[in-house]
């Protein structure tokens, strides 16, 4: 498997009343070809910034975007996102990587029928009139809808064949990757089913990659390959979904696995605590004010991500081999 | 204070209120002491601005400058009057409305668009027809009762939307009875809305004054800044050359509606952070 | 033996050109001895308009709520106090729950004042620290505070406390915990659990997230578009659905084990629709144009709830022909 | 499985029609009971004033002409009670009213201002001055206004849409008459560029030749600027208000993420959403305006409606001045309806909630 995009030092923010405040900071992150990366955290730790900064969406004024997101496509060229031009951008964008917002039931555009706005979309990347039709049909048809999806407005379709219209769009082009952000998010367990193994469906049939952006540790153990767990704007750890289920190596993601009810009967204890939000990021670790593993390093200086080996990358003092020797096979 | 155009509305609307309240005064005992400068024949009429007499006399001999600070807290407290009344009575409408369901609901949406198309201003002119002499209070008793459809329309959603809140249910829950969600839920939630709403129904009732005024209420006109306004158009104060005894009333209403308009759109932005955007922010 | 909660027949029509059936013929109770009753379905399942009908803020078009054995929406004032007092609500946004102009804890001051639930300033202080404490909040904390001050979660926990404060009998948590974080999630079915066994308080949980619903236990009602379809023990059903609709609900949900994963594609099954039956049509199963196993019959009739047959499951019920012997010959 | 998909998308549509035919007959109904009401109360608001209209008239009749016999007067004020029954019951007097709104054509007998010509040919005169000069240009306004505003959200953030922002709101605020009166001393009286009143100059005779044309366009042009100012400058902010919020919607970003040219996304996506209330705005604006353009006429002595009613109410003409507010209630109810049912050709979400 080859690296997709490679993200390095990663850092987004948002201008607020006073000052500009890194959301997202110092993130590195590997996407492979082929996969579904899961990318967890709690409400507010800045996933959402990161997925609309992967795709440069974070409007110019309010944003600062630093670092560099090395995309390399099948056939060996590599453009990095973050220094293209914006009319460059705007062709890459969908035809190479597209786009799946939070909250997608409004995401289309009300008053126009869904023929008209996966056409312009299609149209606009190239295609004729013709081919572009033929294209929105063929990719609703690998969504399971009828075609005649194409005559309804959006208020006409059901939450559900809405999200599925969003999917169709997204990879009406072939794209090398699609960022989807909580892409299940107020659908029904039934429908989230439907539209997950959609996403895993296409993904085996045309290699798309996806980054699936969720709070919702379930959905990632069942439709992703590897895990990213991010707090507080960082990335605390990342590894395949299995080892990092079977064993979290992160006090945060420890305690984020531990505090999943599972059974009654079984009591679990949550996590305490709140998350700190972005104008108020503790010093060192983020982590350190609610983690119960916390020594001296933690409050005054920032672990890196770090691999573990296996795949399973960490960034927590307790796995810095100048500090304190930890054994880390007991977790 | 955090908001410039609050800042620059409350800045505004201050000098006004003082030239209002202290002006008269000041102009009697400072510029004319001993004289009467607002009785009729006090002066030549029509005289050009001059170091006696700032902007002119006007057409009954009166000193213009005078005229025009005492014609400000009429202006001021017709609408503040009417704009009381019909806010009142669009709140209390709007509330009812707002907390009637089904047919009723209907039934009032109704009456309120109704009431909306009624062009006020001929039925203003036609009761002018009827009653001999106005005062103050009557016309802005009439202006308020002929202004509350407005409040009440947009009242009604307001109250609607807040009554889906869960917190209304939470408060039956907790033993209040109906008076009690309106006044102690409802109402304080929406005290800046109203008073926001408030501050519109006094602009629109002087402009309806000023109005009324010009167009001709004429017989008994009260004196007013619209009163000095049409006055002022009638006896030609312009072809005259008495530019202030137009400009000066023209330009504190105005003053008096920017300075609202200042205050409102800078507590709409602190109340309504809409324009402030953040994508972590959802 | 005398049922603290009787839900007798309950149908709830919401006028329009085309009636809507929100609630369409919901029975069920609640017994004495303290329990926790799982109310789970879809959006539009009409499960959280049968908790304001029991929370009397909604009258039914038909159908009876008797708390004690009595109607719930008499006119007897004392006895409606009483009920108040005895039958709580934790609603779903803990953003929405809080008048913005009021201090947080004023939630728990109207109902010490409305209540009469301490003699003193003195005591009323006590209580609200006490109770504030028993939720794992820091009164310093949270006391003085506008709700957009706090977090989801205390806010959330807050609501607990009111409830904490009041003791009643029963509390009906319509879908508490879909706002609030998943660290958070855990501790506040913790404390449902604890006021079940520490002071007796029963909870009708509202969700449409099944795997709250097995956190807690208890007992399990499956509604449908208004209807029941399948009820029983939470242990029972969770892992063994008979209802054809329960068995795609219980096999949806997004495990959190990777090596439990799904396997059968569900992606060609017909799209719910998720919204609550019309008028038309209703005197069939509601489910059977999604149902894999629909015979004729279920879209002649309404199935019934009752204990399936031949099984030796005595506290379930499905409403369902496959487990009605006479239709499925027939 | 699809099939049954299939069909309850056939059924949606069978239903959208039906739906679309009850949101007409529904606007209709509440159309038709609306205006029915509105004439009801205008007819108790007439009937509640203080005083009897016919002994005003009198006295006012013997004032206005002066040498006017007695006889003569008795006449026409015995015809006046004839035709409006005002001897009958109140009752009754209120079904000949209806009768007359409905049968007649707003016709309420002879007006007095120019007796014995009825109240209605009268408007009718009078409304292509009213239509031709404010209608046209509360249009102008409006269209100009929504382009200007929409460039003007477009680019919000741009430092000269914050001067053209102060411009706007010290227009809007400044009531229309203000306006007319500024521009009617200034442009009209100390410039000398265009009349300052008057529907054409007084010399010349109504006929379809240039020179009378250009000399009642000339005449138009500052009253219609003073609409359309005052107006203009409302239109702008709303759409740029609607426009901004528009921007900040999910669909926008999404078709951002698309890729879709920016050209097609304020067309298609943001020109479209945000026009929807500003149609609206402009039914409720043009019920509102009404008063501010009676005055206007007056100012610019155009024999419009306003001036009539100013007339009229100079002559206590009690028919005329009904008539022309029942006609006012009647032209916005109607341009409200028009509006209303135009609507769902922009919104199709409409079709579905009333």
């Amino acid at each position: 498997m080859s690296t997709l995009l490679k993200i390095r030092n990663l850092s987004a923010g948002l201008q607020g009343r006073r000052a500009i405040t890194q959301v997202v900071s110092n993130v590195d992150l590997d996407v492979e070809a082929g996969e579904i990366l899961g990318i967890v955290g709690e409400s507010g730790c800045g996933k959402s910034t990161m997925a609309a900064a992967i795709l440069r969406l974070l409007a110019r004024p309010q944003a600062l975007q630093s670092g560099s997101m090395q995309l390399t496509l099948e056939d060996g060229e590599t453009y990095d996102l973050l220094q293209m031009p914006e009319k460059k951008l705007r062709q890459f964008r969908w035809r190479r990587l597209s786009y799946i917002p939070q909250g997608s039931m409004n995401s289309l555009n009300p008053v126009l029928r869904v023929r008209r706005q996966m056409t312009d979309t299609l149209v606009e990347h190239g295609l004729t009139k013709e081919e572009a039709l033929g294209r929105a049909g063929e990719v609703l048809e690998q969504v399971n809808l009828e075609p005649r999806v194409l005559d309804s407005y959006p208020h006409e379709l059901s939450g559900g064949m809405r999200q599925r219209v969003i999917i169709a769009l997204a990879v009406s082009m072939r794209p090398a990757l699609v960022v989807a952000d909580e892409l299940t998010t107020a659908l029904d367990v039934v429908t989230q089913r439907q539209i997950l193994q959609q996403m895993a469906a296409i993904r085996d049939e045309l290699g798309t990659t996806f980054i699936l952006i969720t709070h919702d540790m379930g959905v990632v153990a069942q439709v992703a390959d590897r895990m990213a767990v991010m707090y507080a704007g960082r990335i605390g750890e990342v590894g395949s979904v299995k080892d990092v289920f079977a064993s979290p190596l992160h006090p945060y993601s420890q305690a984020l696995i531990a505090s999943i009810p599972q059974q009654s009967g079984q009591r679990v204890e949550g996590l305490s605590g709140e998350a700190p939000s972005p104008w108020n990021y503790p010093a060192g670790c983020r982590f350190h004010p609610r983690c119960p593993r916390v020594f001296e390093p933690c409050s005054e200086q920032a672990p890196a991500l770090r691999p573990q080996g296996s795949g399973r990358w960490a960034a927590c003092h307790l796995f810095e081999p100048q500090f304190e020797p930890q054994n880390v096979s007991d977790q | 204070m955090k908001n410039a155009r609050i800042l620059i509305g409350v800045v505004m609307l201050a000098v006004i209120l003082a030239v209002a309240l202290i002006g008269p005064s000041v102009v009697d005992r400072v510029l004319f002491p001993d004289e009467s400068p607002t009785s009729r024949g006090s002066y030549r009429p029509y005289q050009l601005a001059s170091t006696a007499h700032p902007i002119g006399t006007d057409g009954d001999g009166r000193d213009g400058l005078a005229v025009f600070v005492s014609s400000i807290t009429p202006s001021l407290a017709i609408g503040l009057i009417a704009g009381l009344i019909s806010t009142s009575l669009g709140v209390a409408l709007g509330f009812f409305a707002g907390y009637a369901e089904g047919r009723l609901d209907t039934l009032l949406r109704i009456l309120i668009d109704m009431v909306l198309v009624i062009p006020t201003l001929p039925l203003l002119l036609m009761l002018a027809v009827y009653i001999e002499r106005w005062d103050l209070y009557k016309l802005a008793l009439i202006l308020g009762l002929f202004g509350w459809a407005f409040v009440a329309r947009v009242i009604r959603p307001q109250v609607q939307s807040l009554r889906e809140r869960s917190y209304v249910d939470l408060a039956r829950l907790s033993g209040e009875n109906t008076p009690e969600i309106i006044f102690l839920e409802l109402l304080p939630p929406l005290l800046p809305y109203i008073v926001y709403v408030l501050s519109l129904a006094v602009v629109g009732a002087m402009l309806a004054e000023a109005g009324l005024q010009i167009i001709g209420l004429g017989a008994g006109g009260l004196p007013t800044l619209g009163f000095m306004i049409a006055k002022g158009f009638r006896e030609g104060v312009i072809g005259v050359g008495l530019l202030g005894q137009m400009f000066l009333p023209a330009g504190a209403l105005i003053v008096v509606f920017l300075s609202l308009n200042l205050i409102n759109t800078g507590l709409d932005q602190i109340f309504n952070p809409r324009l402030q955007t953040t994508i972590e922010g959802r | 033996m005398r049922d603290l909660l009787v839900v007798e027949d309950l149908q709830q029509v919401f006028k329009g050109r085309k009636p809507i059936y929100a609630v369409d013929g919901v029975s069920f109770r609640l017994p004495e001895e303290p329990t926790i009753l799982n109310l789970v379905g879809e959006s539009g399942s009409g499960k959280s308009t049968i908790a304001r009908i029991i929370l009397a803020l909604l009258r039914p078009t038909a159908g009876h709520v008797l708390y004690k054995g009595v109607d719930i929406f008499t006119r007897d004032r004392k006895w409606k106090r009483q009920f108040r007092a005895e039958a709580q609500a934790v609603f779903q946004d803990p953003y929405s729950v809080y008048n913005p102009v009021y201090k947080v804890e004023r939630v728990l001051k109207l109902v010490i004042r409305k209540f009469g639930l301490a003699s003193s300033a003195a005591e009323a202080r006590q209580r609200m620290e006490e109770s504030l404490r028993a939720v794992d909040l820091r009164p310093q904390e949270v006391m003085g505070r506008y709700p957009h001050q706090l977090s989801g979660g205390q806010r959330q926990r807050l609501m607990l406390a009111r409830v904490y404060l009041m003791r009643p009998r029963l509390i009906i948590a319509d879908e508490p915990v879909s706002m609030i974080d998943a660290g958070m999630r855990a501790s506040f079915l913790n404390i449902l659990l604890d006021f079940r066994d520490t002071y007796g308080i029963s909870t009708l949980f509202i969700t449409h997230d099944l795997s709250n619903a097995m956190y807690l236990g208890g007992e399990i009602i499956v509604l449908y578009q208004g209807r029941i379809m399948e009820r029983g023990e939470t242990q029972g059903v969770t892992k063994a659905p008979l209802h054809p609709y329960a068995q795609l609900l219980m096999s949806s949900v997004p495990v959190p084990d990777p090596s439990r994963r799904w396997e059968e594609d569900v992606t060609g099954l017909a799209l719910a629709e998720g919204g609550p039956s019309t008028s038309s049509q209703r005197q069939r199963c509601l489910f059977a144009e999604r149902c894999p196993q629909s015979m004729d019959v279920c879209w002649q009739a309404r199935p019934i709830l009752r204990i399936p047959d031949g099984a030796d499951m005595a506290a379930r019920h499905v409403a369902c022909y496959l487990y009605q012997e006479e239709q499925k010959r027939g | 499985m699809v099939a049954q998909e299939t069909e309850t998308m056939e059924a949606a549509e069978v239903s959208g029609r039906r739906e679309a035919v009850h949101y007409i007959v529904r606007r209709f109904g509440i159309y038709l009971f609306t205006l029915w009401a509105a004439f009801t109360v205008a007819f108790f608001v007439f009937r509640m004033v203080p005083g009897d209209p016919m002994t005003i008239l009198l006295g006012q009749l013997s004032r206005a002409e002066g040498q006017l016999d007695p006889e003569e007067a008795e006449v026409i004020i015995a015809h006046y009670r004839e035709v409006f029954g005002l001897d009958e019951p109140l009752y009754k007097q209120y079904v000949f009213y209806l009768g007359n709104s409905i049968f007649r054509g707003l016709d309420f007998g002879p007006s007095f201002v120019a007796y014995p010509t009825p109240t209605r040919d009268l408007i009718v005169q009078r409304l292509p001055w009213t239509v031709g000069i404010f209608t046209t240009s509360v249009l102008l306004a409006w269209i100009a206004g929504t382009g200007l505003g929409a460039v003007m959200g477009w680019l919000h953030q741009r430092r000269l849409t914050g001067l053209a922002v102060a411009v706007s709101t010290l227009l809007q605020i400044t009531p229309v008459y203000l306006v007319a009166l500024g521009l009617i001393i200034y442009v009209g009286f100390a410039l000398r560029w265009l009349p300052p009143g008057g529907p054409y100059a007084a010399h010349l005779q109504p006929t379809w030749n240039w020179e009378f044309i250009s000399s009642l366009l000339r005449h138009a042009i500052l009253p219609m600027l003073s609409v359309m100012l005052t107006l203009g400058a409302g239109f702008t902010l709303g759409m740029r208000a609607l426009m901004i919020s528009v921007l900040g919607e999910d669909y926008l970003t999404f078709a951002k993420a698309k890729g879709v040219l920016p050209l097609t996304i304020l067309k298609d996506y943001a020109l479209r959403n945000a026009l929807i209330p500003q149609v609206t705005g402009l039914a409720i604006v043009l019920g509102a305006t009404l008063n501010g353009i009676f005055i206007v006429e007056v100012l610019f002595q155009l024999p419009g409606l306003g001036t009539l009613f100013v007339q009229a109410m100079g002559l206590r003409d009690f028919n005329t001045m009904q008539g022309i507010v029942l006609f006012s209630i009647f032209a916005v109810l109607t341009l409200t309806l028009i509006v209303d049912l135009a609507l769902p050709l922009l919104d199709p979400r409409i079709r579905k909630t009333v």
